[in-house]
């Protein structure tokens, strides 16, 4: 399975990237992958930040399709 | 209303212009079953933060949800008030202290709409459109993430 | 806030054009404790009515008793929000058919005092101020006096 | 007593004119004063007006004092 995973505003410099593309095998919930993630980039963990599925926010109980983008965005400052 | 609103251009660069406002306003006088606009404006503030004020916010998007979301808010609008015309315009990039970053342009034959609308519709951007904003503080280079509230 | 605001000219000589909102909205760009603007315009609407359409409103007023009005709105909309600024501008004299006859600008440090505010400061004016309004009728020099509700 | 009267949009039409001196001896009230006018225009009847006292709209049993200036007020259209 294969997503496109982006990182926005300061969740960026965390990450140390603007996106990337990740491999993994079976299917994940979105709880799943907020677990992946922190384990591999664990500055997350201190940080507020909800994921986009499709550009949708989801809820960590969401299945997460093959192919899908995934974004994590941290606190919104629109206006 | 049942009819689909087609998406509109959101974003523009930079800060929007008082002459911008001033053309939107004219292009609706010939609508003449306006009776109420209601505009919305967000300006940046010089905010004393740690390390200095606020000079500027440099605003970035997940573009393409914000415009999905920016869609919904319109169709939402349209279907819980009375509105003739509906326009939201929002910075990307930097935009300096005391210039403005949002646009709400609500036109309805009465001014309830327009008020209910306006205040709806801002509250909706603020909480639901994914835009991220990097407060330049002092003249350093420090910055520091905004949130909204 | 306990200090007196001078009371401003508030009455102008026919419609209100974007081009004078504009000039409005520039002035404020230097004060950067303002985060939100709110600003309220009427238009005037071609309601069809008995014996045609509405060309336009004639706007009379008893100045003296308005300009009174207009500070005691001013005075308790600063009493009751917080705000920066509030302007209030209003036609007198004929204003035609989607043309502007009322802009009330609002700026806050932050977006609620200024929608509420907006929404206080038009009812008042509404339901206190003594302006008079003909909308005229038809080709024909119909006309019909307007009433608030 | 003198009083300075003014009739505003409509009922300027009604009484034919904008202003005029208004003699009166003894103290009225502001619905002493809404029976005389009524009584000189009796078109006045069939409309809706209120009576402001030196710029203020006044209940009818407030006294007028002498000299004042009485305004008649057609409803608002304002805005």
């Amino acid at each position: 399975m294969g997503l496109h995973v982006q990182y926005y505003g300061m969740l960026a410099e965390v990450t140390g990237q603007a996106e990337e593309n990740w491999l993994e095998d079976g299917r994940l919930t979105v709880g799943d992958f907020r677990r992946l993630v922190t384990d591999k980039y664990p500055e997350l963990l201190g940080k507020k930040f909800k994921i986009a599925v499709n550009r949708r926010i989801s809820e960590d109980s969401s299945p997460i399709d093959p192919q899908s983008e995934i974004a994590l965005l941290p606190p919104f400052a629109g206006g | 209303m049942e009819k689909e609103h087609k998406p509109r251009k959101v974003f523009v660069e930079g800060p929007i212009s008082p002459d911008f406002i001033a053309k939107s306003i004219a292009s609706h006088q010939s609508k003449t079953n306006i009776g109420a606009h209601a505009i919305f404006l967000g300006q940046i503030r010089a905010d004393e933060k740690e390390g200095g004020v606020v000079s500027g916010i440099e605003y970035t998007a997940y573009e393409e949800m914000a415009n999905d979301v920016f869609h919904e808010i319109r169709e939402a609008a349209f279907a819980r008030f009375e509105l003739t015309c509906l326009h939201i315009y929002h910075s990307l990039g930097l935009v300096p202290t005391g210039e403005i970053s949002l646009f709400v342009f609500v036109s309805s034959p009465h001014r309830r709409a327009a008020f209910e609308a306006s205040e709806f519709i801002v509250e909706e951007i603020k909480n639901n459109a994914p835009i991220f904003g990097k407060e330049l503080v002092g003249e350093g280079g420090d910055f520091r993430w905004k949130e909204n509230r």
